[in-house]
């Protein structure tokens, strides 16, 4: 990182903030080495190792059917991660692409993408992860739809407020007298200028469809258990705590709330100082 | 003339972005009972904290030096209570933007007797009927309709009235002016003036008005103080004031003002950018901007002096009027 | 007013319309004969296929059918479960008193404690304020189930204050029962609360109005029961209630972790069992609820703010 | 006989069975299985107020002709009694009928017991009993046993205490099956008038057991106190009241007993042995139990092949699985029919159980070199299991790694308890399937009803359309066969070539039941499926 980026951040974002985005990078990273890192493969069984204390070979010990609970751990950030990841790529490009166009159509359509986004906001994302696992059964597949559709209007709303003061401003018109066509000026201009609210919102939605799709797995509606994720981690080692073996749950625990409270963080941050420097311009 | 007010080295800094920053540098200012002085500079000049330095109505975290006495009492070691007594009672303020200064959820009648109820523990009705006499004071006709109505049903300028009426209402000795007119059209400007002044006059209050506009505070004013990056550079008497400024500022300020007298072509304005007194350089700190300046105008910082019948901190102040007026000398501090 | 109310009223009728619909579709969504997805999957007599039929007029065209489902749920005939063997309605009924208590435990938390340490820490500042600040980033990012799994272990099973599952009889027996639920589920949007609540109330106390008031000398418990919290509360109300409006659909996850025969634990068996029915009328409830407490804040603007009376929509 | 299901899907949670004492010394090949389990607690000494008794889901019915699961018959055998009932052995004893009359191989005549008053006081007439019967031969009821009664041509009361069951032809298991819930006695009079709803939370029940059903609310409980008026003083209800609560999560579960808020269970979970055991709040019980693990694999595709299922069969350790996925509540297992259902000819099943020669320790090489010999197949082969049952869950994965240490490509999935039964009835989630985990009850001390079945033409048992006359005809022999040794040769014959070479059923483990009772009660029956069949909760009481 260059110092001057550094010192950027560290001004965007202060030193919460910062450690708050390593800690993201961090995880993220991890998902991304996974298979890189020396961890064993966390599908191993092994019947005649469980509930292994901490040792050489299994650094965090093994869980209840003697599988590595590090591996575990390490592999699960991918489906923890890569879930809310879908969630707020999907939720952010359509949330984005519909508030642009309400707010630069506005009237009619203003009205229709509006009302729609009133609609969708309706449906919690748990519940609507639910209704999709009746129709068409449940998996993370079903709840990684389910979610991305339940987010948009969080993106929407937000997007579309700060789009349509854009819009109205001078230099909007100017560039459209300019000749610029709409999708240039939204693309170049509109969309770039409340990138920083975007980027903030979705920050925060990452947080809040980890705890979802975890939420999911543990009601045993999302990922298959042998599939490591950090949500199915708590839930399948919660009937081991009162065995007196709280690890799993615990470390996977843990790393939820941090990951959840990391981009908590970072998305407020980046949000207070926009709106600050938004008060001070 | 006994000074009312008594401002005296005060120095105030502020935090910003972690770090202490000096948003008044050194000022010393006296107002005499019923006098009326007009503080004059450009924006982040300080002169807007000085008058809640008056109020000891500082961010969070600011720091103060010097001295604020009123009336002799030090306003900067008041106890809370003290202080709340002396910003009831003796000195009211009001602001430059009257809308943002009033609470939006509560009625013009709510703003009024809220004073007189918690400060001077008048009973509801008593404080009704006194909100009305204070309304009819500041030329509101029907009082009874404005108590009822909420602040964003008023023009700014009748919203100012109600500012000034509330102001009164507890009957101060001093009325500290920030800007109160700057965000009205012109002719609600010169309503709001003219209350003032008779007020003013009527109830023998001192006021301290700030203003940018220097043809304002001379025409309104006693006396005016000019602030330049944080510190009162110079203090006239205010009709000698045009005619003769005393600090180049002063003089630039005078000369960049539009006048009826003056038709010119195109106004003189003044070269480079006004700083705030943490900005400012080493020496005086209008040395960048100073026409007159030498190369020991940027080494050295000049302070008040006396010179003629007003004070003035330049080190060519004496040069550059040899006229001087120095016979006349015990010319009024700062 | 009138046309405020109105333009919500119809915004209101047409969110719920089509959200009705859209649950009444995905029934047809599912893959299958909808026979076989309403009954469950599993084999029914010619009898009950007839009366499965014409309880949802699977003979008439689609909107004639929804036109007549929804007319049905409007009377509040929501049905029969095949799988539970029970009108859908009587399921509700004995359900829904545990899951409204447990909301209305968690909220009475969420708006109580929340907005109180929000204001506190955003009047006073402070350490009180740095301190809040971190436990409620922590606080606001554990997720129901695994404050559940603490709290149970900590107090339920460690200290035996109070019962680790059921949801209890008599009022005070149900308070008891229901109170680890309503702080596992209260927590994390208590903690958000708290900070919106303290944001809100910084902003209301940075307030140009909030130095007029100290110019004139009241003393600061004035300023901030006069001046601060009055103001605050708008924004503090709105995201209050979309926070409880929301706790209706988490309270799936609570019910599960502590073993309460509430609404949300019925919708995931129902779920699972494939139960359409029970499904369909368990969002519809849901939905409902969460829109109408939504527009209900907008109705506490008008109250709050004297500004919003002649807005119109926002 | 006529059960095709009479082996009940298990579904519970969190299961448990068999034998634990039995499971370890069961692990020679020779006596596996073969150990008989506890099946009583300590006798109660006193009356207690009431307690409380955790169902692993809620019951969903309790019309008795539509009860077969857990939750519906842990209620339900305390509520409405059968003609017929079993001992803890899960032999036949009299019931409501006071005498059963099969000597003539066609008609089943039932006595009906004099004194036996329903909970409104009023007698209980031969009416009443063959108008209960009778209901299991309506097809628009939906009956769950109809097809035990498939043999049955008709039922009359032929007297004032007198029923006489007609049969199409003979079948010796037949008159046993009315000890299942198809055969509860309830009042005609009240079930006419409550129509389809008999049986729901609104309409109740009216029945003559030692205890009434007092309330059911959905999502709550069902509560049941005592009959005073119950016919058989020997079984008044010792407890007051008995309150049922379903708790479908383990960890909720475990949490309940050892505090103390649930004073008992016969689906303790395994994940809790330990700290159960620790709390010295109760009695954990290894129960005798009938409930047999295993796996049925897919007759074609990647498994096509009855090697490559042996092979798999071999590679399995069942002794790791019994200690490490059951906790030592379970005990390996050869067989399909576990020991507990030898009700008769004991020496024949036990000497053909060794002879099957499944042993419970794995052979991995010699699974390997089976493989090469047929060639590892290619393909995905889903296992398949409920996600709440902790054991069979660790089974799973234990099987898919094994697999894949084999070369087979497995692929695990989970699901919900409630979906997990769809697979029973449902070909198209079967279709899915390669590979399944089950748990099975039989009911009665017949292994012919654990075997019928899994063979019977097109029947709903029969998953993945086993056809081998090898199997099937010494079966259908077997239910006309009235020599209990002869039956008994047969059935082990069929099972010979069903397990040892179609490794059409790959056997895993016979599972305890594992029974928890608070300090504050005991008595009665700790073994499951015994419990169902006789009022298990009148025994309870204080220790």
């Amino acid at each position: 990182m260059s110092p001057s980026l550094r010192s950027r951040l560290h001004r965007r974002l202060g030193p919460l903030g910062v450690a708050a985005l390593a800690v993201i990078a961090t995880l993220g990273l991890m998902a991304v080495l996974a298979p890189l890192l020396p961890v064993a493969d966390p599908t191993d069984v092994d019947l005649s190792d469980t509930f292994a204390p901490p040792s050489a070979g299994h650094p965090f010990g093994t869980d209840s059917n003697g599988r590595d609970i590090l591996a575990r751990l390490v592999w699960g950030s991918r489906t923890a991660l890569l879930g809310p990841l879908t969630v707020t790529v999907v939720a952010t490009a359509v949330g984005v692409v519909l508030a642009v166009v309400a707010s630069w159509r506005g009237g009619w359509s203003d009205g229709v993408i509006s009302r729609m986004f009133d609609v969708v906001f309706a449906f919690p994302g748990i519940l609507l992860a639910l209704v999709v696992a009746a129709v068409v059964g449940a998996g993370f597949v079903a709840a990684v739809a389910a979610l991305s559709v339940a987010y948009i209007p969080y993106i929407g709303r937000v997007t579309r407020g700060a789009a349509l003061q854009q819009v109205r401003q001078p230099y909007v018109a100017a560039l459209s007298v300019q000749g610029q066509s709409a999708t240039a000026i939204c693309a170049r201009h509109v969309v770039p200028n409340v990138g920083i609210l975007i980027v903030a919102q979705a920050t925060v939605t990452f947080g809040y469809a980890l705890v979802d799709l975890a939420a999911l797995s543990y009601l045993g509606l999302g990922v298959e258990q042998a599939t490591p994720d950090w949500g199915a981690i708590v839930a399948a080692g919660q009937s081991d705590i009162l065995s007196g073996y709280p690890q799993q749950s615990l470390y996977a625990g843990v790393l939820i709330v941090v990951a959840v409270a990391a981009c908590c963080i970072v998305g407020e941050r980046i949000s207070d100082r926009e709106q600050y420097w938004g008060r001070l311009r | 003339m006994n000074a009312l007010l008594e401002i005296e080295g005060l120095r105030v800094r502020v935090p910003y972005e972690g770090r202490l920053r000096e948003v008044v540098g050194r000022v010393d200012l006296s107002i005499a009972d019923g006098e009326s002085v007009g503080l004059v500079g450009e924006s982040g000049s300080g002169k807007s904290m000085t008058a809640r330095a008056v109020l000891r109505l500082l961010p969070p975290g600011a720091r103060v030096e010097g001295s604020v006495r009123f009336d002799g009492r030090e306003v900067l070691r008041m106890s809370p209570s003290e202080l709340r007594s002396y910003r009831a009672n003796h000195a009211a303020m009001i602001f430059q933007d009257p809308r943002a200064h009033t609470n939006p959820l509560r009625t013009v009648g709510d703003f009024l007797t809220e004073g007189l109820r918690l400060n001077q523990r008048l009973p509801k009705r008593a404080a009704e009927e006194r909100a009305r006499e204070l309304l009819r004071a500041v030329g509101i006709e029907d009082p009874e309709a404005r108590l009822s109505q909420h602040p964003h049903e008023l023009s700014g300028g009748l919203l100012q009235r109600v500012m000034i009426a509330a102001a009164l209402s507890a009957g101060p000795r001093l009325l500290l002016a920030d800007e109160p007119t700057t965000a009205l059209d012109t002719t609600t400007q010169a309503e709001v003036m003219a209350i003032l002044a008779e007020l003013r006059d009527r109830l023998d209050l001192a006021m301290l008005f700030i203003t940018h506009d220097l043809e304002l505070a001379a025409a309104t004013c006693d006396r005016t103080a000019v602030m330049y990056a944080g510190s009162i550079v110079e203090v006239q008497r205010s009709a000698d004031l045009h005619d003769r400024a005393l600090h180049p500022y002063t003089e630039a300020l005078v000369a960049a003002r539009p006048s009826v007298h003056t038709r010119l072509r195109r106004l003189p304005v003044i070269p480079g950018r006004p700083v705030a007194a943490f900005q400012a350089p080493e020496g005086c700190a209008f040395a960048p901007r100073c026409r007159y300046a030498l190369p020991r105008c940027t080494a050295e910082r000049p302070v008040l002096a006396s010179l003629g019948r007003g004070v003035v901190a330049c080190l060519r102040a004496e040069e550059l009027h040899p006229d001087g007026f120095a016979a006349h000398g015990g010319a009024d501090r700062g | 007013m009138p046309r405020f109310l109105v333009t919500r009223l119809v915004g209101l009728a047409m969110t719920l319309v089509v959200s009705s619909f859209l649950i009444f579709w995905s029934l047809y969504l599912a893959p299958g004969d909808p026979i076989a997805t309403l009954s469950g999957g599993g084999t029914l007599p010619p009898e009950a296929i007839q009366a499965l039929s014409r309880q949802y007029h699977l003979d008439d065209p689609f909107f004639t059918r929804y036109a007549a489902w929804l007319g049905d749920v409007v009377r509040g005939d929501l049905g029969e479960s095949f799988v539970f063997n029970a009108e859908v309605a009587d399921l509700i009924a004995t359900r829904v008193g545990t899951t409204v208590l447990l909301v209305a435990m968690a909220s009475v938390l969420i708006v109580g404690v929340g907005v109180t340490l929000g204001v506190v820490a955003g009047i006073r500042g402070g350490l009180l304020d740095k301190g809040l600040l971190l436990t409620t980033v922590i606080g606001q990012a554990v997720p129901s189930f695994v404050a559940a799994i603490v709290l149970i272990w900590l107090f339920a099973v460690q200290l035996r204050w109070f019962p680790a599952i059921g949801s209890g009889e008599g009022f005070a027996g149900r308070l008891q029962h229901l109170t680890l639920p309503a702080i596992a589920l209260a927590l994390a949007y208590l903690a958000y609360v708290a900070r919106i609540t303290r944001a809100a109330t910084r902003d209301e106390m940075a307030r140009e109005h909030v130095e007029t008031a100290r110019a004139r000398g009241f003393s600061p418990s004035q300023i901030a029961r006069r001046h601060v919290l009055r103001n605050a509360m708008i924004p503090i109300a709105t995201v209050s209630a979309l926070t409880v409006a929301g706790l209706l659909a988490t309270t799936v996850v609570v019910e599960r972790a502590f073993n309460l025969g509430g609404l949300g634990s019925l919708l995931v068996e129902a779920v699972v069992r494939k139960d359409f029915a029970v499904v369909q009328a368990v969002s519809l409830i849901l939905v409902t609820a969460f829109v109408v407490v939504n527009n209900l804040v907008d109705l506490v603007y008008v109250v709050l703010d004297p500004r919003v009376e002649l807005g119109a929509a926002r | 006989m006529a059960g095709t299901l009479t082996i009940a899907l298990l579904v519970i949670g969190a299961c448990s069975g068999g034998d634990g004492r039995g499971g370890r010394t069961a692990a020679s090949a020779s006596t596996g299985g073969n150990q008989r389990g506890t099946v009583l607690s300590p006798p109660a000494k006193g009356q207690i107020d009431g307690f409380t008794w955790a169902l692993p889901f809620e019951a969903v019915t309790l019309d008795p002709i539509k009860s077969w699961n857990y939750p519906e018959n842990t209620i339900l055998a305390n509520l409405c009694e059968s003609v017929v009932r079993l001992s803890p052995e899960l032999q036949p004893e009299p019931g409501l009928a006071s005498k059963i009359d099969t000597s003539d191989p066609t008609t089943v005549v039932l006595t009906v017991r004099d004194g036996v008053t329903f909970w409104d006081g009023s007698p209980m007439t031969a009416e009443d009993v063959a108008f209960s019967l009778n209901r299991n031969l309506q097809p628009n009821l939906g009956g769950y046993f109809a097809p035990f009664w498939r043999n049955v041509a008709s039922v009359a009361a032929t007297g004032p205490s007198r029923v006489t069951i007609t049969l199409k032809q003979p079948d010796v298991l037949f008159w046993k099956t009315l000890s299942l819930a198809g055969g509860a006695v309830s009042k005609k009079a009240y079930v006419e008038r409550k129509g389809k709803t008999y049986g729901t939370p609104k309409a109740g029940l009216m029945c003559t057991g030692p205890f009434t059903l007092e309330s059911w609310t959905p999502g709550q409980s069902v509560v049941m106190t005592r009959y005073d008026g119950y016919w058989n003083p020997d079984l008044r209800a010792k407890a007051g009241r008995v309150e049922f609560r379903a708790v479908a999560d383990q960890a909720a579960l475990a949490n309940a007993l050892v505090t103390g808020e649930i004073d008992g269970t016969f689906y303790a979970p395994v994940a809790a042995i330990r700290r159960l055991e620790a709390s010295g709040a109760g009695t954990l019980y290894r129960g005798a139990s009938t409930l047999a693990q295993g796996l049925i694999p897919r007759l074609d595709g990647p498994l096509g092949d009855a090697r490559i299922r042996k092979a798999l069969s071999m590679a399995l350790d069942r002794s790791v699985i019994s200690e490490q996925a059951w906790g030592g509540a379970a005990s390996p297992l050869s067989s399909i029919a576990p020991a507990t259902t030898w009700g008769y000819a004991r020496d024949v099943f036990a000497k053909a159980y060794d002879e099957l020669d499944i042993k419970p320790v794995a052979d991995l090489e010699a699974a390997k070199t089976l493989v090469r010999e047929a060639g590892a197949p290619t393909g995905t082969i889903t296992v398949w299991s409920s996600a709440e049952n902790r054991p069979a869950v660790t089974t799973i994965n234990y099987v898919a790694d094994v697999g894949k240490e084999l070369g087979l490509n497995m692929k695990v999935e989970t699901v919900p308890i409630q979906e997990y039964a769809t697979w029973a009835y449902d070909p198209r989630a079967r279709a899915k399937t390669g590979l399944f985990h089950t748990i099975w009850w039989t009911d009665l001390a017949e292994p012919l009803q654990a075997l019928w079945p899994l063979v019977e033409p097109q029947g709903s048992s029969n998953y993945y359309g086993y056809s081998n006359p090898a199997a099937v005809e010494p079966l259908v022999k077997a239910f006309a066969e009235d020599d209990d040794t002869a039956r008994a040769r047969l059935v082990t014959q069929a099972q010979r070539v069903m397990v040892a070479e179609d490794v059409m059923w790959i056997p895993l483990t016979n599972v305890a039941t594992l029974t928890w009772m608070s300090k504050r009660i005991t008595g009665g029956p700790v073994s499951v499926p015994a419990a169902f069949y006789t009022p298990w909760a009148a025994h309870v009481g204080t220790p």
